[in-house]
């Protein structure tokens, strides 16, 4: 039995369904990678998982308990944390309102969190008083990760934390996610950067227009020659 | 047996505060008809309301519409302010043969108007009254005055009319500003006619409205001497509202010939609990009884007929008729004799079927409108 | 869609039957000059997505343009003010020729107060001229003229006109305010509007200002001439009718066919605009405007094209209703009736979608009308109900015309709520957009 | 093609783009790299008309086009995708594509109403090509879907595609292959040579992908703090000391594999 | 010394004390349809008539208090009033809020559907408060009604000119001035006030950091409705209450808002100023303040009047376009959507 899990999920957004008896599941201290092309649902699974898509069937289960019915603000106070693939900053707050806001159910002091963000994320330290909106595409992307940082959640859900990042960013965040996940974090993430994704993942899955394709460990999907020619770009 | 009359008036809109009142007093005259039960066999009127809304011509017209075609109204009283009166004439009235009393619309346009004589007012042309005021500012040794008026045809048509006559007698005028009606706050209109240097101020508004809000602002800052009003500013809302500031200070025009129609009415207003004393009440009672009476005239409900009597009842010769008395009318009417309804506001209907314009002169005191004269 | 026009015209039918054909068609005639306004506002929003709330202003100046061509030219006004105006006119063009050639001529930091204080001179120029000829003109037979009047031509020109006024202010507005963004472009207009009508207020000589200009001539025959003439009485007779009755639905039966020629010619090139590339083009500005401009659509041009178009079909139907109506009272332009009424249309409808519109204009129009009766109709069932001291009941009867705002505001909710996009939604956006 | 002369972008005390000078050779595929904050999309953003540059000048085929609005540029065969997708959310996938054309007909009011059969005519041809860039880019099945309601990727996509609707001479693209997944982004190198080699395009794209850099960029441009750091073929700057510090990190790191660690 | 004194007390009578109320009094109305623009992204035509509602229930109440004799000495009885007109005010604001808003909320309809929704409640609101309270104008002012009076100042001060302040006019300013620090320093630094600006921004993330948007919306009616009751209440002490006059002052209020930058609330007051400033100055005629300061041969002949007061409301939209222009955002820098 797994920490986080969605089991059979089948919905959409009202009009056909986008999943289709689709299963994903992490364990505490685990990192599970989700890959496959564009618009094979992998970002509705995530929203599923969440609580922002009515699944028609299926259930989501967090620990022991049922969370189908949740709203996603109770989620968030359950302990989940997530970063959506779009509009994932608040455009209007200054960054350090951005992180402050991934705080917001925490009445603990979190300056230390965020002194470790600004650590992890230097140019945010330096722009700090500067509204997110006229940040760069990367150093959003920066500022939506060190948010859901901030959550300290038992379950982190990443929607493509490395798209637009820099190299030498992404090495430090993937670096980063290890020492989270260290922490006995469950995370689950989205990746197109799938290589480098899968080569950390304890769990990967592919999917395919909605579905389950392939689900194994990072290093075999990685070894697997279909997935590669198929899907992470040989 | 019943017989439908159109009270049509500014109901919701700009004028909304003042026509509850207009349509009490309309009823007013109704229900002494009905308690009489001398109309026409014992004939009842029934008030069908219409809302004009004093602004838009389009529902005006509609409404208009529905009272005569759909309500069978027999005649209307209204509509109120001048450009729906206009439009309701021409457009309803006139094509289907209906009367029309308007209480209060005084534009001099309507003087003019090609109505087939289907259009009768209880309000006098405002072009009369600016006169009257001309004369009495400068019987009091005035010479140079500050004007205001309210941005429609009433204040527009009043002002030119005062300033002609005041310029003819040798008066100045040293600013003549409009103001808009329902507006926030009249700081600049009160300033820009403070500065002209002009000690008195004309205010030709409307009570519940800017030229209310013009006098407060120049009481509050003690920007003039003196306030000369005209009808549209008479109305206890005024005393009530300004307090003792305006006693000595103020005097002006209401239309109205004799004291005692005038008190009656008050007294009557007051018993049927609605302000007597408000904008235009004294008008619509009349308009109300006028109907009524022409009705009686007539010998029938039918429209042209109450069209060809109303002239005859409302002028001499004949027994007159005061507010409260409309019983005694309708029963000398019955018995074929003559009445000259006077009513509330001194109603002689001249040429085109409007009032004549007597005009009470008023000044404030003692914390009361105090009558000076008649003219 | 086809179900909610024939619910329409049941409803006006009903109105026929239990009230009387002419309120129906009045209210018909009205409803459909509320639909061309509202075609003009989606042309706006809906196509464009420019948020104009001076509808008001754009109405008034096409009901403007009835007085300047059909009433008859004051010949004496002419002959004291038409020196004045010359020259005072020619100040306007020397300002203007002036103001242009000094900005094309000079570049650097003094222009901008060279500038204005050109237009200053200008306006101190052109007033010195036109102010004395503005009084005279006004001194003359100030009750019943006082104004230079128009230019005795028939009334349906008018219509033209009144568009072309428009179109002119709208140019000149747009040319301006365009580069602002919704919120902002809407309290720009909405000044504007309320500049437009100061000036309609006000400028007497012109207009006649607040004084209203009354029977303005129509382009059907007058009621009285009808019920004169012989044949018609004729007619009443073999109809069975009586012959007032029948002259108001002759008058307004005209009035409706003229006024479903000029609705279904502008709704034909409406539909011809919005389906093609050209609607699709205008559909993409509205949802980003940067993305257009980098696909190669000059933005600033699309809009004043269509705020310039827009804003023409509303003074067309600014002019109708003045026509209609018989006179021009500015003081009736109020933003409520005249900016917020026809954009509740325009949303109730379904923007986006011309026949949404065109419905909008109906069913909203109806409504305004008949929640009066139904107001006091209602009042007297609760009075009648229940019994209640003198004073409350007094009090209730009236109430009864508020009930009108009542049933108007429960009505839209209640439409809103049951189709939040429109009665007929916007065709593309078919699938619900989170 | 294009030369940028010591642009500058500020935005109050920010200094987006300081100084830039950069030059895009005719016939090129140009990538353009460096850290985030880097000044890149802003650049583009001066170059494509949205931003007039504080000071500094640009030139297209040397006729100067500092501060032209960007549908003038258009016309000119500059285009540009978006770092962060632009779709039009209202319009559907297939309308996406076929509003881009320049000067049709059908966009002029007036032919709306008159002349409607050559319209036809000319829809025909753009739709038919709108499907061709649909197939290529396996946006089929949400062809008919309107734009708003695609995924990140597919955005991502259509945004590249919108530029193969016309003949364009020079394209920028701003990290099309962000979200991208990576076997689709072989196929899309492919058509970027293709029109390059075939139709004579000219690119320059920002990008953060190396292997995708590698596969397609020379030269590369590396910008940094606002301003050009180097610029050369990919392995002279791949091994730049400066650019390592700065940008690309020391390479992948050998990590623990977390599969066995965690077991 | 006598001379400048006697120009400027003139203009402190006419053009500074007046702006300054009258602009507290847009200000006060304007941080209403501000905050809810800045929250819930619409703009409130219903606003107007929310002031009307809430100044209702105000007066009904001190109406009572008067008849049992409770009073505030010198202060207007309204003041003692206003929180049971503030708690009606929230009541039918959050009523509306669940029977109206929430709905379009839930199926996130565009903007433009919340504004054309908000005519719908604002007819309704309209009859409501007529229904209850009649038409008719209503002054419920008591106390003491001047701080300085005209005459007295003047023969106190033995200057030609004197100087009047109304208690409404100072109260309207004192209250304006701490509930715009008051609201500007909560939506800054308070952990609601900045749950509120992140779930203006973007309301989906909001719910991912935990943010309960329900009570984000309630608070944002509750202090909407708190501000259009105070608002509503002092102008009404300062002129007379009349439902039609509140739903025109909607006209400066919204204009008032955006000149400042929409969802600003320093831009709202800034706007209030703005637009009553232009209205007041533009159109006063400074021949009085001249006549003290100028000799006598220097008089103008005119009334040294820039523009006609006819004009007024042309003006101070002029003003408002202008700084349109030269601002696209307001002078604040309000948000774009
Ligand atoms: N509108 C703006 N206002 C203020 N600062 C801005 C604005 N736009 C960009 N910046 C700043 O300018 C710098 C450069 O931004 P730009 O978007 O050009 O970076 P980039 O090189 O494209 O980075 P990335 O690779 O992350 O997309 C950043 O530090 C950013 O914060
Ligand atoms: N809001 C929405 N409404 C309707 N359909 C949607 C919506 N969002 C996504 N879809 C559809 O659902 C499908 C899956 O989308 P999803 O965002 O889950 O893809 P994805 O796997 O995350 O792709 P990518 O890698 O491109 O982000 C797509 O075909 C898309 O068109
Ligand atoms: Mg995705
Ligand atoms: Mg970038």
């Amino acid at each position: 039995m797994s920490f986080l899990i969605g089991e059979g999920m089948t919905g959409g957004y009202g009009g056909a369904d986008i999943l289709h008896d689709c299963t994903i599941s992490v364990d505490k201290g685990e990192v599970a990678v989700i890959v496959g092309p564009n618009g094979a649902g992998k970002s509705t699974a995530m929203k599923a998982i969440f609580g922002m898509l009515n699944l028609r069937e299926g259930a989501v289960r967090l620990g022991e308990r049922a969370i189908t019915g949740m709203t996603p603000q109770e989620r968030v106070r359950a302990g989940m944390g997530f970063v959506p693939q779009t509009g994932n900053v608040f455009r209007t707050l200054t960054v350090q309102e951005n992180l402050e806001m991934g705080a917001f159910i925490r009445d603990d002091d979190f300056s230390d969190t965020m002194e470790q963000v600004f650590s992890l994320f230097p140019v945010l330290a330096e722009k700090r008083r500067q509204p997110a909106g006229e940040l760069s595409g990367g150093q959003r992307q920066q500022v939506a990760v060190g948010r859901a940082l901030m959550t300290r959640p038992d379950v982190l859900m990443l929607d493509e934390p490395t798209a637009g990042v820099s190299p030498i960013v992404m090495d430090d965040l993937f670096d980063k996610i290890i020492d989270v996940a260290n922490t006995g974090i469950a995370i689950l993430m989205v990746e197109q950067n799938a290589r480098q994704a899968l080569a950390i993942a304890d769990k990967g899955y592919v999917l395919v227009q909605g579905r389950n394709r392939f689900t194994d460990t990072g290093e075999a999907l990685l070894a697997n020659p279909e997935v590669r020619r198929s899907f992470l770009g040989g | 047996d019943s017989v439908n009359v159109g009270i049509l008036l500014g109901f919701t809109g700009p004028i909304e505060s003042i026509t509850p009142a207009m349509a009490a007093a309309a009823e007013l005259a109704f229900s002494e008809v009905n308690e009489s039960g001398l109309l026409l066999d014992g004939m009842t009127i029934e008030a069908v309301r219409g809302d004009s809304t004093c602004g838009d011509a389009a529902a005006a017209t509609a409404a208009a519409e529905r009272l005569v075609t759909s309500d069978d109204v027999a005649a209307i009283v209204g509509a109120d302010c001048s450009g729906a009166s206009i439009a309701v004439a021409n457009n309803v009235a006139i094509p289907n043969g209906v009367v029309m009393v308007s209480p209060s619309s005084t534009s001099p346009a309507l003087t003019t108007i090609d109505d087939d004589d289907y259009f009768f007012r209880t309000a006098p042309s405002d072009a009369r009254q600016g006169q009257v005021v001309a004369d009495i500012v400068w019987e009091r040794g005035i010479d140079t005055v500050a004007i205001t008026y309210t941005n429609n045809d009433y204040g527009r048509g009043l002002s030119e009319a005062f300033t002609t006559t005041f310029e003819e007698l040798g008066g100045t005028v040293a600013i003549n500003a409009a103001h808009e009606d329902g507006r926030a706050d009249y700081s600049a209109e009160v300033g820009a006619l403070a500065a002209a240097g002009a000690d008195d101020l004309i205010v030709f508004g409307y009570v519940d409205q800017g030229g209310r809000g013009i006098i407060q602002a120049s009481l509050d800052i003690d920007a003039f001497e003196n306030f000369v009003l005209a009808d549209g500013m008479f109305g206890d809302s005024l005393i009530e509202a300004i307090g003792p500031e305006l006693d000595g200070r103020a005097f002006g025009t209401v239309p109205g010939s004799d004291l005692e129609g005038a008190d009656i009415f008050l007294e009557l207003a007051e018993e049927a609990e609605f302000d007597g004393s408000s904008s235009f009440t004294g008008e619509s009672y009349d308009a109300g009884a006028l109907i009524a009476l022409a009705m009686q005239a007539a010998g029938s409900t039918d429209r042209t007929a109450i069209r060809d009597a109303m002239m005859s009842v409302a002028n001499a010769p004949g027994e007159e008729i005061l507010p409260g008395e409309i019983a005694k009318g309708l029963e000398i009417l019955a018995n074929g004799g003559e009445i000259d309804y006077v009513g509330a506001t001194g109603v002689e209907l001249i040429g085109p079927g409007e009032a004549a314009g007597r005009y009470r002169i008023y000044e404030i005191d003692d914390g009361d409108f105090q009558t000076i004269e008649f003219r | 869609m086809p179900l909610l026009y024939a619910a329409m015209a049941l409803a006006l039918i009903l109105v026929g039957v239990f009230q009387s054909w002419t309120v129906a068609l009045a209210i018909f005639n009205l409803c459909m000059i509320s639909a061309i306004m509202a075609l003009g506002v989606n042309i706006q929003w809906g196509y464009a997505g420019l948020f104009n709330v001076g509808i008001m202003g754009f109405a008034a100046l096409g009901g403007s343009a009835a007085i300047i061509v059909s009433m008859p030219p004051v010949t004496e006004a002419w002959a004291v003010g038409w020196q004045g105006l010359g020259l005072a006119a020619l100040m306007l063009v020397i300002t203007i020729a002036a103001a242009i050639f000094l900005r094309r001529r000079y570049s650097g930091s003094g222009r901008n107060i060279l500038t204005a204080a050109i237009i200053i001179a200008g306006y101190f120029a052109i007033r010195h001229f036109a102010d004395p000829a503005t009084d005279a003109i006004e001194a003359v037979n100030p009750t019943s003229q006082g104004y230079l009047g128009g230019m005795g031509l028939p009334v349906m020109l008018s219509w033209i006109v009144g568009g072309l006024f428009a179109a002119a202010a709208a140019y000149l507005i747009g040319r301006v305010t365009l580069g602002l963004r919704s919120d902002y472009l809407a309290i720009a207009t909405l000044g504007i509007s309320e500049i437009i009508l100061s000036v309609l207020k006000n400028e007497n000589w012109l207009t006649r200002g607040v004084k209203n200009v009354t029977d303005i001539p129509r382009p059907v025959p007058d009621e009285l001439d009808l019920q004169r003439s012989e044949w018609f009485a004729n007619l009443a007779v073999q109809l069975d009718m009586p012959v007032s009755v029948l002259s108001s639905i002759a008058v307004r039966g005209a009035f409706a066919v003229i006024f479903i020629v000029v609705l279904v010619l502008i709704m034909i090139l409406c539909e011809r605009a919005l389906n093609s590339p050209w609607g699709r083009m205008m559909r993409a500005i509205r949802d980003n405007r940067d993305s257009a401009a980098a696909m190669g659509k000059d933005i600033t041009g699309r809009h004043l094209q269509v705020f310039v178009l827009g804003s023409a079909v509303v003074g067309i139907a600014g002019a109708m209703l003045v026509t209609l109506d018989g006179q021009f009272t500015p003081t009736t332009y109020i933003p409520l009736r005249y900016t917020f009424l026809i954009w509740v249309m325009v949303i109730v409808g379904g923007s986006g979608n011309n026949f949404g519109a065109v419905l909008g204009g109906f069913v909203i129009w109806f409504v305004w009308i008949q929640a009066e009766p139904a107001g006091l109709w209602l009042m007297r069932a609760i009075t009648d109900t229940f019994t209640f001291g003198p004073a409350m009941q007094s009090h209730l009867v009236d109430s009864a015309p508020h009930l009108r705002m009542l049933l108007m505001g429960v009505i839209l909710l209640t439409v809103m709520r049951f189709s939040p996009r429109g009665l007929i939604p916007e065709k593309s956006a078919a699938k619900p957009l989170r | 093609m294009i030369r940028v002369e010591d642009v500058h972008m500020h935005f109050g005390g920010i200094r987006a783009v300081n100084g830039a000078t950069l030059e895009i050779a005719k016939g090129s595929i140009t990538g353009l790299i460096g850290p985030n904050g880097a000044g890149k999309t802003t650049l583009f953003n001066c170059i494509a008309g949205h931003y007039a540059p504080t000071s500094g000048k640009i030139f297209l085929d040397g006729e100067e086009i500092t501060g032209l609005a960007p549908h003038e540029l258009f016309h000119k065969g500059l285009l540009r995708t978006f770092q962060i997708a632009h779709e039009f959310a209202t319009l559907t996938v297939r309308e996406n594509l076929m509003m881009v054309p320049g000067e049709q007909m059908g966009e002029r009011l007036w032919n709306t109403f008159f002349h409607r059969k050559a319209i036809a005519e000319e829809e025909a041809g753009v739709r038919a090509r709108a499907d061709e860039v649909i197939d290529f880019l396996t946006l089929n099945r949400v062809a008919d879907e309107l734009a708003g309601n695609l995924s990140g990727g597919q955005k991502k996509l259509l945004e590249l595609g919108r530029t193969m609707m016309v003949d364009a001479k020079i394209v920028f693209l701003d990290e099309v292959g962000a979200g991208v997944n990576r076997t689709l982004l072989k196929t899309i190198a492919d058509a970027i040579r293709r029109l390059n080699q075939e139709r004579g395009y000219t690119f320059c794209m920002i990008e953060h992908d190396m292997d995708f850099i590698g596969d397609l960029c020379d030269p590369v441009i590396v910008m940094a703090e606002g301003t050009v750091l180097t610029q050369g073929h990919v392995d002279e700057v791949k091994n730049n000391e400066q650019v390592i510090e700065a940008y690309l990190g020391t390479g992948m790191k050998q990590r623990p594999n977390r599969a066995k660690a965690g077991a | 010394m006598e001379d400048i004194l006697n120009a400027s007390l003139v203009l402190a009578n006419f053009v500074i004390i007046p702006s300054l109320a009258y602009g507290a009094q847009l200000a006060l109305g304007a941080l209403g349809v501000t905050l809810i623009y800045a929250v819930l992204r619409f703009a409130n035509f219903a606003h107007g008539d929310l002031m009307a509602f809430g100044t209702m229930a105000v007066i009904l109440v001190t109406w009572f208090f008067q008849a049992q004799g409770i009073g505030l000495g010198p202060l207007p009885t309204a003041l003692l009033a206003l929180p049971f007109g503030i708690i009606a005010a929230v009541l039918l604001a959050m009523g509306t809020d669940r029977f109206v808003y929430r709905f379009y909320r839930k199926k996130r309809a565009a903007p433009v559907t919340f504004v054309i929704a908000s005519v719908g409640v604002m007819f309704v609101y309209n009859a409501l408060t007529r229904i209850f309270i009649g038409t008719s104008d209503i002054r419920f002012e008591d106390g003491e009604r001047f701080l300085i009076r005209a005459r007295e100042s003047r023969e106190w001060m033995g200057l030609a000119e004197g100087l009047a302040l109304r208690s409404s006019q100072a109260l309207t300013l004192v209250v304006a001035i701490i509930v715009v620090v008051a609201l500007f320093w909560s939506l800054q630094k308070t952990r609601t006030g900045k749950a509120m600006r992140a779930y203006s921004d973007n309301e989906d993330l909001a719910l991912l950091s935990g943010i309960n948007p329900g009570r984000v919306v309630l608070i944002t009616w509750v202090i909407a409705a708190t501000l259009a009751t105070i608002a509503g209440t002092l102008y009404g002490l300062d002129k007379s209450f009349r439902p039609f006059n509140y739903f025109m002052l909607l006209l400066p209020i919204f204009a008032a808002a955006v000149v400042g930058g929409i969802g600003q609330p320093f831009g709202a007051i800034a706007g209030g100023f703005v637009v009553a400033f232009s209205e007041v100055s533009i159109t006063y005629a400074y021949r009085r303040v001249l006549s003290h300061i100028l000799p006598e041969e220097w008089m103008p002949d005119g009334l040294a009047q820039l523009l006609s007061t006819d004009y007024k409301f042309a003006v101070s939209f002029i003003i408002l376009v202008l700084v349109l222009l030269v601002r696209p955002n307001g002078i604040f820098k309000g948000r774009v959507i």
